[in-house]
């Protein structure tokens, strides 16, 4: 359309500006500017300028004032789109889809490339928080690796091809009625995809349509089958839950709305205002969840049944439980075996859920059988959980296993001749059983619609380009059902379709554009009086409100029922785990997900919350059992199982069950890109249609080869004098106490605080004005590294790679610290169970900042407002700052980490941000970008800043919003009236150094009454402490 | 000669500790011209001995190595050496610490032992102030390339610039600039100066043009007027008593960089007395070491004599009993002050991931030192030799054990690290030894090694009883005794 | 000795004795120049101002905005609410030039911009560091002329840099800003002169708008 | 330049700078300068191969001034040490140091004593060298043979002709009667 045409239609619907602002020739020109064909890396760096600010040689030249920096100029648009400013970011609502479900998000664009991704406060499942891997994803989006053209791939020959090419093709392959025509797609909950794949059913009845997803919560699902009759989806609340018990279940990591149950539990968890909830953990392998329970047991993945049986017998037996007749017989399913610390917990747990009727909720993992969901779901209904059900939106799906059981079938029988692949990675992720891989080859046309030409479009005859989410019109739908929008932050970088422009063009009817097809469905479903009011109004949104389930009040069905009951007996009956036959369990990982992440720089370096291992996934081990198997921590270990044998280096992690070992799904990609390819070992091999989540009977032998894991912290096994030292620390610096000792004595955080009064030498300064500060609620954070991404995002922190971790030169701002207490007394290598708490580190802002009185060029000094500025291009780098930081959050450019990086890549950089150069020291600002962008406009029209105003990525990304920022000089503010709570505390205070950063002492809330082992700590800490001196 | 008939051994051992006998600083049949003659005979020789040849060869190959590394660091990056988050300082600040400590021993010679009248200082004192120099110019290269941007580091001068910015002078780091900038120059005015009367004398023997104008312009015009040995002599006490707080000073704030900081295992007081008993400790040792060599090549026995050697290790026997204190001083503050994080450094020194290194350490600076203890080990150049070098080791692992595992575990346990060098962490330290020995050859070629002059003073000719040696020596060289005319 | 090898004598020839003058005079001369090159040679005042591009299209601020009075926010639109004064898209040139000198070939890049839709690429005369982060609403909302950074711009045919826009230059201001306050409505008048003393005016324009300029590092480099 | 050394008793072509002789023995130069001295000579001077400090009153030396100098020198060190340190952190761009004040004497001291230091060194150098009139490379005693060996193993006593009490014949005696050698003629450079 013509420039002019488009000014007088845009306005308004900043939408639809951004919609042709990305077919205006000036932004072509920027593209064309940004990406001239494939000539990726021979790009004057003046036109990098232009475009972001990369210091680069103009750093280096910043001392020289003699030198001119290069001719910049300035690229004004020929036609400024009406309500676009330059260099004012904008923020659209969309949403990225994972598994089957929408999470809403609001991403920040700068001059027409987006550049953050944060949570969307209207949208269910996010409340405006976002999840590490939905953050990450805007890089995917950038990620030079992208497929860029269509590719066909015939008797070992490779043809580049054109959109047109294909759908002459496709006219071909899609000729009949579909007969010998199979699809295999995602899971989605898009309307709109239902719709075209009625349409493309339609118009090929006979064609296939199958579903897979690697992870899914496909058993709970079939749990409810087993009970109802019919497939619901559950729907747990924790904000009103007393007691919560979670039977390998991790809510705050693997579930569809893990963000909004976060956010549930911490308010759940509030000291005061809080119902108390209590938390118990049964699991096999420590999950975000068990850091936070009060009561968690390390139970092998396939005993887990075993003790929420011996749950339901004590409910039963012992608090005279009603169970409706036909689940009678699970009260008898507990008559194996169980250890002391089993009945222990199960004892506790039942009293505590009999005492809460009403008021409790059991939560079962995704690993665990339908049977136990089923059984979970049947002590539910009698215990009136918490727990509310919705009509599963397509309740006659097989699950994922079954449906890819069914097509690997279909296509070794020769019945198929077209298999469309509609994103996914079957080649790669497909049960190793079915040896997916090998039957592609035998299918005559395989198309494979993919975001890179990764293992299963190398096997495939067509490789389409996909376009990314940010890229594409399309919609989608939360956890509980509500209505999700998904608008393109930017045009198709690499000329990419989405799924619905596929299934559509395939379907041979019909419009195939995006944006039609969206309208087309909403328009059908909704009854709005103006529709494009309406449009606008959802895009402006991203979330249609009201648009979530009915819930349903389901009965359980008796039938149904006894089959469970045999399920979970048949199900206990199988041999436990043992030295001789350990389990290996399989889990998704916590970065790379399913592994469609794993060409993400981020995620790859994102610190795992509990092993703090990046760039690897290893197999968890607890120390005793490793040290049983003859095997040490970081030595590389042979697991057999059925025929595959996979050679992985061990990892040794307390509160692993024993016997059971733990190992991430997703790693070991081949052709993921130059990321992710030949990152960790594919644990896939070992994954079958029969045991695709707990692999029984395998064996495990050390190979004596060791090879080293790239972790943000010492490893658990370090020599035994650091190991007893880190152990006597933990109490001070995670201060602990149970609940009631607190509200019985407030005072308890500090008791054991013992300096001499903190008095400088010198008059102390006065900070008037805003003074900046920051309160960390150690009792709310989960350690989901949330906070870690957005800063990542937000301050254009570098990925610096394997070889520069292990040499401890990781460069993220915030780091989690992760503590274990392991009880006094054992060995290292006795040790099977610990508790471990999360406590964030970031700059604390000292007052008295230890690292600015050493810099010798005055390159780190404070600001009136309390901050402790490091000035980038004054600092000259003698890293004195970092050796005299007691937190050592300092982090060095020890290369230029960005010499290398794809100007895609750098499309991502936040202008607002300096991009640092080799040399120099950095570290967290507290946002002070997003201070500014408050500041200057408030005192442009002369206002006060009002509290909340500014929030800097961490805490504005947080899930249980356990960070709060804001002025200490105003008495009225957050931070402030966190700071008058008697759980604060400044770690480290007793160097007088006066952090800007306060924690919030950690709560237990254990049912028999004693604080947790760490509290103990805390007491053993504070009496050596006691005699030190500040 | 009393003396030599005390030890028949050799006309050369003048090692006698017999009270009433003063020993002779010059022993053998030497008069002003033939120490003349030896000294300057070294400069004058057409070509320097093959031995020599070789040794250049060497260091000056082993100079290439270390330009190599620093290009190769300063394209690339400070990542090239083992440096991390929490170890910021490895091997640069280790090494620049060792060599200033090294470059005590000179300046501490030719003030300190002036000023307390100790004669036989004069036959070494020029050969230990060449290698304090030498010494300092290697230090000096170590700071000047371990920072991230070595483009920029002029900013820790105070010049006058666009950005209206000045150095921060609260900071160990720029008083560091400070001192080590003000000792190495006055290091090299004393130095020179000393040298002036010596150069004049080769400028008078000089047999080319070439030399004699060399020479006569170093040498200034100094004609021996005692109208200037005057002046010169006082401008040579100023310099001493002026370098000598210089030289204890400079130590100082070089262990301010870490005493005040707040890092456990650095901030403590004892730092400066402690750092500066290691340098004198290492700058003996390292004058021992160089020394030993140099006398025999060049036949200078008679004049650095075994005597010479032996008063250096007693000295290197005394400082080293003065570290060893330090050690366990901090080791008794770590427990008597009770603060929990210093106990733990001191602990994991001894036992923790770096034990090697504080243990061996100790053996060769507290261990190996003890056997001077024993004359005749004392005595036997080799052992010294050996001992000498073993001492050098030490003093290095001093530096390391201090900067290193201090760092390494500091006060959170989730950052705690372990430094590893990398390949070019050692080669740029094995190539600072090489610009060292490089400049230290060029001057034994080139520059009189000994203080003729200063010799000349001291020998039982210049005093009026001569022949004879009944106390001799013990008046002369002191300014205040003037003489009464009769 | 050389007596016995020869019966020649080396000495330095009489005109040596300058050698002592001359190092003195060395020494001193030495440190005055290295001071003053340092000091002048390499500020921007020496090394900047006066930058004068030569611009894809020879627009005249003299002409526009000296004679024909245009006011600046007419194209720089957001120097008041932005960071950026922002250049002008070529729709805004042509708003007039639709009509006036529509036949000007010194034209031409706009009107092609204009029908092509692709920018005019104009060069950056006030070209800051890039981590160093100025915003103009800032300067501007609170009385600080443009002359006071861009010079009297309504006079030049050719825009030129006319002060240092250096670190320390910026740092002065922020620490008297009343050498450069003005009333608000003069802000964009170039020409502006105060009736008053500068010093009396800025005072009390500071004392009521209560305008205290930092001089953190943040407020510049983040 | 042999050929133009005068032989002694020579006549008045020459411009005579001073006359020169030698001595083998510390105790016979003390001795010849103590009676050149008592004998008021004022333009003399004594050359020795190294320092001998019973000379200075043997000739009667005055005590120098240098101290002051360097003392002096010092002064102006630390003076300017402090200011530097003083002007440049806390006046002309203060900075907020881990909320330290802006100057305080114990952190400012060390660069103080430094810089002190390095003036009052750099000025004995310098003032010394400037009393000593040095640099000076030509001197009519280098044009003579034996005075090379005044840096080597010989003592010598010059006295010059500017002297007042000079007198060719009386000196040349006085000179001989002390050393018992031949006096020489040292001639004024060209």
């Amino acid at each position: 359309m013509s420039p002019m045409k488009n000014d007088k239609e845009t306005g308004l619907t900043y939408w639809r500006s951004l919609e042709e602002f990305a077919r205006t020739p000036e932004f072509q020109k920027a593209v064309q500017r940004e990406f001239p064909g494939d000539d990726w890396d021979r790009l004057p760096p003046a036109t990098r300028r232009q475009f972001l600010k990369v210091m680069g040689a103009s750093l280096a030249m910043a001392g020289l004032t003699a030198c001119r920096w290069p001719k910049e100029e300035i690229v004004p648009f020929a036609h400024r789109p009406e309500g676009r400013t330059p260099g004012v970011p904008e923020h659209f609502a969309t949403a990225m889809e994972l598994g089957g479900v929408a999470l809403g998000m609001l991403v920040t664009s700068f001059d027409g490339r987006p550049i953050k991704a944060e949570g969307n406060r209207l949208h269910p499942d996010s409340l405006g928080a976002l999840t590490a891997i939905a953050q990450a994803d805007i890089l995917q989006l950038y990620d030079p690796d992208r497929s860029r053209r269509l590719l066909l791939r015939e008797d070992g020959q490779q043809y580049v091809k054109g959109w047109n090419d294909f759908e002459a093709a496709a006219a071909e392959y899609f000729a009949g009625d579909g007969t010998g025509v199979a699809v295999l797609a995602g899971a989605s909950s898009s309307p709109t995809r239902a719709m075209v794949r009625g349409r493309f059913l339609e118009s090929h009845p006979k064609a296939g349509w199958y579903e897979y997803e690697p992870i899914s919560r496909d058993n709970e699902r079939d749990g409810t089958r087993l009970v109802f009759g019919t497939a619901l989806r559950v729907h747990p609340k924790l904000g009103a839950a007393g007691i919560v018990a979670c039977f390998d279940a991790d809510p705050f990591f693997d579930h569809p709305s893990s963000l909004r149950l976060a956010r549930e539990f911490a308010a759940a968890r509030h000291p005061i205002s809080g119902a108390g909830a209590r938390l118990y953990v049964a699991e096999s392998s420590y999950s975000l969840t068990g850091v936070r329970a009060d009561h968690r047991i390390a139970v092998p993945s396939s005993r887990v049944p075993v003790v929420l049986a011996r749950v339901a017998h004590l409910l039963v037996a012992e608090h005279g439980l009603l169970l409706p007749a036909a689940a009678a017989g699970y009260a008898g399913a507990a008559g194996h075996e169980i250890s002391e610390q089993e009945i222990h917990f199960a004892k506790l747990l039942a009293a505590d859920l009999a005492s809460h009727h009403g008021a409790g909720v059991i939560l079962v993992g995704p690993r665990q059988e339908p049977a136990v969901h089923a059984l979970a779901a049947v002590l539910n209904q009698v215990l009136g959980s918490t727990v509310g059900y919705t009509a599963d939106p397509d309740p006659d799906r097989p699950s994922h296993i079954e449906a890819i059981g069914e097509l690997g079938a279909a296509m070794s029988s020769g019945s198929i001749r077209t298999l469309l692949i509609l994103g996914g990675n079957p080649a790669y992720d497909a049960p190793a059983d079915l040896r997916f891989g090998e039957l592609l080859a035998e299918i005559p046309v395989t198309i494979h619609l993919s975001l890179y030409d990764d293992e299963t479009s190398r096997r495939c005859t067509w490789h389409l380009p996909r376009a990314h989410g940010l890229e594409v019109w399309g919609d989608g739908r939360a956890w509980d059902g509500t209505w999700t929008m998904r608008q393109p932050l930017i045009a198709p970088l690499y000329d990419g379709r989405s799924t619905i422009e596929i299934l559509a063009l395939t379907s041979g009817s019909g419009s195939t554009s995006g944006y039609e097809l969206v309208r087309e469905n909403l328009r059908k479903s909704v009854s709005a009086s103006d529709f494009e009011g309406f449009w606008r109004r959802a895009l402006h949104d991203g979330v249609i409100e009201g648009t979530a389930w009915e819930t349903v009040n389901p009965r359980s069905n008796p039938g149904r029922l006894a089959v469970a009951v045999d399920g979970l007996r048949a199900h206990l009956g199988v041999a436990q785990p043992s030295a001789d036959r350990p389990e290996v369990v399989l889990t998704a990982d916590s970065r790379v997900w399913d592994g469609r992440f794993a060409n993400n720089g981020w995620l790859q370096e994102l610190p795992d919350a509990l092993t703090k291992l990046t760039w690897d996934n290893a197999l968890l081990v607890s120390p005793a059992t490793a040290h049983e198997l003859g095997i040490g921590d970081g030595e590389v270990a042979a697991i057999e199982a059925g025929g595959a044998t996979i050679e992985v280096p061990t990892c040794l992690l307390p509160g692993q069950a024993r016997w059971s070992m733990t190992l991430a799904l997703g790693y070991g990609r081949t052709e993921a890109g130059q990321v992710g390819n030949e990152v960790g070992v594919d644990a896939y091999r070992l994954r079958t249609t029969t045991a695709p989540h707990v692999v029984s009977g395998v064996v495990v032998r050390p190979t004596g080869r060791s090879y080293g894991l790239a972790t943000t912290q010492d490893h658990f096994a370090i020599d035994t004098l650091g190991f007893n030292e880190r152990d006597r620390r933990v109490g001070d610096l995670v201060r602990e106490a149970s609940l009631d000792v607190y509200l019985a004595n407030p005072e308890v955080f500090h008791e054991h605080e013992d300096h001499p009064p903190l008095i400088s030498l010198w008059k102390d300064h006065e900070y008037e004005g805003e003074q900046w500060g920051m309160a960390i609620d150690l009792n709310t954070c989960i350690g989901c590294n949330a906070c870690v991404v957005a800063c990542q995002a937000e301050n254009n922190i570098p990925v610096v790679g394997r070889e520069q971790v292990l040499n401890q030169r990781e460069m993220q701002w915030i780091r989690i610290d992760r503590y274990f207490k392991t009880e006094p007394g054992l060995r290292q290598d006795e040790i099977e169970d610990a508790e471990a708490v999360f406590q964030p580190v970031t700059c604390v802002q000292c007052e008295n900042a230890p690292c600015e009185q050493v810099c010798p060029v005055a390159a780190t000094q404070h600001t009136n407002d309390g901050l402790n500025a490091m000035v980038y291009n004054r600092c000259v780098g003698t890293r004195y700052c970092s050796n005299n930081c007691p937190f050592k959050v300092r982090r060095f450019n020890f290369f230029n980490y960005h010499k290398h990086l794809a100007d895609t890549t750098m499309m991502q950089f936040n202008p607002e941000v300096t991009v640092r150069s080799r040399g120099v020291m950095e570290k967290c600002t507290f946002c002070v970008q997003r201070i500014e962008a408050v500041r200057i406009p408030a005192r442009n029209d002369n206002r006060p800043i009002a509290d909340g105003e500014i929030v800097p990525a961490c805490a504005q990304t947080c899930p249980t919003q356990a960070i709060t920022f804001g002025n200490l000089n105003d008495p009225d503010s957050q931070v402030s009236r966190l700071r008058e709570e008697k759980r604060s505390y400044a770690t480290l205070a007793e160097l007088n150094i006066r952090p800007r950063t306060h924690y919030l002492g950690r709560l237990s809330n254990r049912a028999d009454g004693d604080g947790p082992e760490g509290h103990g700590a805390l007491h053993k800490e504070a009496e050596s402490h006691g005699k030190e001196p500040a | 000669m009393s003396t030599i008939a005390l030890n028949p051994v050799s006309y050369l051992d003048n090692t006698g500790n017999d009270p009433t006998v003063r020993a002779r600083l010059v022993v053998g049949d030497n008069d002003f011209h033939s120490v003349t003659e030896k000294v300057c005979g070294i400069v004058e020789q057409p070509r320097p001995p093959k031995i020599w040849w070789a040794a250049f060869a060497a260091s000056s190959s082993l100079t290439l190595v270390l330009f190599a590394c620093i290009g190769y660091l300063v394209t690339t990056g400070v990542g090239v050496w083992g440096l991390q988050i929490p170890v910021g300082w490895g091997y640069a600040i280790v090494n620049f610490v060792f060599w200033v400590g090294i470059g005590h021993a000179g300046t501490l010679i030719s003030s300190i032992l002036f000023l307390l009248r100790q004669q036989w200082r004069t036959s070494i004192n020029r050969f230990a102030e060449a290698m304090t120099i030498f010494a300092v110019v290697c230090a000096g290269i170590f700071p000047g390339i371990h920072v991230g941007r070595v483009w920029v580091a002029y900013w820790l001068f105070p010049i006058p610039n666009q950005m209206s910015m000045w150095p921060n002078f609260r900071s160990p780091l720029l008083w560091d600039v400070f001192a080590v900038g003000t000792y190495a120059t006055v290091s090299l005015l004393f130095w020179y100066m000393g040298m002036i009367p010596d150069l004049a004398s080769i400028r008078d023997r000089a047999t080319t043009k070439l030399r004699f104008y060399i020479y006569g312009v170093l040498s200034l015009g100094w004609r021996s007027s005692n109208r200037h040995w005057h002046r010169f002599e006082f401008a040579y006490l100023l310099l001493a008593s002026l370098a000598t707080p210089l030289v204890l000073s400079v130590h100082s704030v070089v262990s301010f960089d870490f005493a005040v900081s707040i890092m456990p295992g650095w901030h403590t007081t004892i730092f400066p007395p402690y750092f500066v008993a290691g340098a004198i400790f290492s700058g003996f040792a390292m004058v021992v070491t160089l020394i030993i060599p140099t006398r025999k090549f060049f036949g200078l026995e008679e004049i650095i004599t075994a005597r010479h050697l032996e008063n250096m290790a007693k000295i290197m026997l005394a400082t080293s009993m003065m570290v060893g204190f330090s050690y366990s001083t901090e080791y008794f503050m770590a427990w008597y002050s009770g603060n929990v994080y210093e106990a733990f450094t001191f602990l994991n020194r001894a036992f923790g991931p770096y034990a090697w290194a504080y243990w061996t350490m100790v053996t060769c600076n507290v261990l190996v030192p003890q056997v001077f203890w024993v004359r005749r080990l004392r005595n036997n150049t080799l052992m010294l030799w050996v001992a000498s070098i073993l001492i050098n080791v030490g003093m290095w692992f001093e530096r390391f054990v201090i900067i290193v595992s201090s760092l390494s575990r500091d006060y959170l346990p989730t950052s705690w690290g372990y430094y590893r060098p990398t390949a070019i962490d050692v080669l740029t330290f094995a190539g600072s030894f090489g610009l060292f020995l490089t400049l230290f050859l060029l001057f034994v070629r080139f520059l009189p090694m000994v203080g003729m002059a200063e010799v000349k003073g001291v020998m039982p000719q210049a005093h009026l009883d001569h022949p004879g040696h009944r106390g001799h020596g013990d008046y002369h060289g002191d300014i205040a005794v003037r003489e009464v005319d009769v | 000795m050389n007596e016995d090898k020869s019966n020649d004598i080396f000495i330095f020839p009489k005109w040596t004795w300058v050698l002592r003058p001359a190092v003195a005079v060395g020494a001193l001369g030495g440190v005055l120049y290295a001071t003053v090159v340092v000091t002048f040679g390499f500020s921007p005042k020496a090394t900047d101002v006066g930058y004068e591009p030569v611009q894809p299209v020879p627009y005249s601020h003299a002409l526009h905005v000296g004679q024909l009075g245009l006011d600046c926010r007419y194209c720089h639109t957001g120097v008041e609410t932005t960071a950026k004064a922002l250049i002008p898209p070529s729709q805004t040139c042509m708003n007039c030039h639709k009509a006036v000198r529509a036949s000007s070939e010194k034209l031409i890049p706009v009107f092609e911009s204009y029908s092509t839709g692709m920018p005019v690429e104009w060069i950056r005369v006030h070209d800051l560091p890039d981590y160093v982060y100025f915003n103009h609403s800032a300067h501007v909302r609170r009385g600080v002329g443009c002359v006071s950074c861009h010079g009297r711009i309504d006079t030049m045919e050719v825009v030129s840099q006319q002060k240092p826009l250096s670190m320390g230059w910026c740092l002065d201001c922020h620490r008297n800003p009343e050498r450069h306050l003005r009333p608000a409505e003069y802000v964009f008048q170039l020409d502006w002169v105060p009736e008053e003393d500068q010093l009396v005016l800025g005072r009390r324009l500071r004392e009521t708008y209560n305008i205290n300029p930092p001089q953190d590092c943040y407020t510049c480099h983040r | 330049m042999s050929d133009r050394t005068p032989n002694t008793g020579g006549g008045e072509s020459i411009r005579l700078h001073g006359y020169l002789v030698a001595f083998d023995k510390v105790d016979e130069l003390l001795r010849g300068a103590r009676i050149v001295r008592d004998a008021g000579y004022t333009r003399w001077d004594a050359h020795s191969p190294f320092v001998l400090h019973r000379l200075d009153a043997a000739m009667g030396v005055k005590k120098t001034i240098l101290p002051y100098i360097v003392f002096l020198g010092g002064l102006t060190g630390a003076a300017a040490g402090i200011l530097l340190e003083w002007w440049t952190n806390a006046v002309n761009y203060p900075f907020l140091i881990s909320g330290k004040p802006l100057f305080s004497l114990p952190a400012n001291i060390p660069i103080a004593f430094e810089i002190t230091i390095l003036f009052a060194a750099v000025s004995a150098l310098v003032g010394m060298l400037a009393l000593n009139g040095l640099p000076r490379l030509s001197h009519p005693l280098f044009a003579n043979r034996s005075f090379k060996r005044a840096t080597d193993d010989t003592f010598f006593i010059s006295i010059e002709a500017a002297d007042p009490l000079f007198d060719r014949i009386e000196t040349r005696r006085l000179l001989e009667e002390i050393s018992g050698r031949a006096v020489e003629e040292i001639e004024e450079l060209p």
